[in-house]
């Protein structure tokens, strides 16, 4: 199976992914993506994302394995933003080939379910706030872990 | 001969700052202590998870840091 | 709600569908997207999509409807090719963009269940077979109708 | 005066052509006997539907196609 798990520290084209995965897999019947950016609007003005570097990647790759096992899959894409990014940025993207296309939809859906809640990032926005502006951390909402749940067997 | 203990997200804010050294070895009680009690209070809480060496502990009240070891106390995260 | 949805007769590019719909919804904070291509291998080497003009596109435009009163949409994607194609050539697209991720990637799965059992597209593909080649239609597979039903309430 | 019977997707080659007209006004009983004993046969399953006019019939025994409807007879779909 065709892997490319990235984690970026600078921009990345998001659509690119998804393209490069579909020439890459000619006999997959379906590419499903998703692409995880930041939001405008709502008063933020940046969007700040840290991670722990020893862990971060092969949980990455952990949860790779993980999605490989589950669903018959020919490639999956896994790349995450860390650093400073502003409204619009990328911030994560996540892509999966297969023959038949729920296998490539679930994979995206069970891929984001644990990079939302499992993978260590922290992330916290900028907002302004009257004069000025003001950092703010972002914990998971219980929605994250209820998704998650799901996937228990 | 230290134990290098990482504050990673929202408890760098809580710690006031990125790491701190403590004495080696370390386990769960003098990692209390060395956290300070604003992150000894976080630390308990089942949703704040420990690596040492890179590896997330699955019982943290087991830590056993050596001299060398990088102890990472990390927060609920909130990727994606 | 952002709508863009059509039936083509020609070739289309499916990764613009996607980066479009980023483009145009900058407060959503997710896209998911599903292409559907022409399988390489297999022996195939065309395939022909037939459609039935005065029913077709209302039946998606009503697709669309349904999916945007189920899901919280910023906005909605859906195009499907007719005619002749080969091995690699995009036969549907449908992407959805949403604030939170959950209602993107159920929309294009949802729209996706619907179009392939439910929208008024025939499918013939042809087959090398020995010194020559022949057409086959092909018919939905029983799962196809399974997929469906998860949806029904 | 006619009505136009339009045979879609595979029915097409079981009807050996693309459309065929047929006296109007035309009910369920006349499309089964304009359409030939091998689609006759198809439509009787409950996965091959008819429209007239423009619209899927909800019930095809109803049919009531008068002078100048297209009544098309469709196969399952395998659409995607």
């Amino acid at each position: 199976m065709l892997r490319d798990i990235r984690i970026e520290s600078g921009a990345f084209d998001p659509h690119r992914i998804a393209s490069d995965l579909a020439r890459e897999c000619p006999e997959a019947g379906g590419i499903a993506s998703f692409l995880g950016a930041v939001r405008a609007g709502g008063g933020v003005e940046a969007l700040e994302l840290s991670h722990y570097e020893p862990i971060t990647l092969a949980g990455m790759e952990a949860l790779a394995d993980d999605a490989s096992t589950r669903f018959d899959l020919m490639g999956l894409a896994m790349i995450h933003r860390i650093g400073h990014m502003v409204p619009g940025d990328p911030i994560v993207c996540v892509a999966a080939a297969s023959r038949h296309r729920r296998d490539a939809i679930e994979a995206i859906d069970f891929c984001m379910d644990h990079l939302k809640s499992a993978a260590w990032f922290w992330k916290r926005e900028l907002r302004s706030e009257g004069a000025g502006s003001a950092w703010h951390w972002i914990e998971p909402r219980e929605q994250d872990y209820s998704d998650k749940d799901r996937w228990k067997k | 001969m230290a134990v290098t203990i990482l504050f990673l997200g929202p408890l760098r804010d809580l710690a006031g700052e990125d790491s701190r050294q403590a004495d080696a070895p370390l386990d769960w009680a003098g990692l209390l202590d060395a956290a300070g009690p604003l992150v000894a209070e976080q630390l308990k809480s089942e949703r704040v998870n420990v690596a040492c060496g890179g590896k997330v502990l699955s019982d943290k009240h087991s830590l056993n840091a050596q001299d060398g070891d990088e102890v990472a106390l990390l927060p609920p995260v909130s990727g994606g």
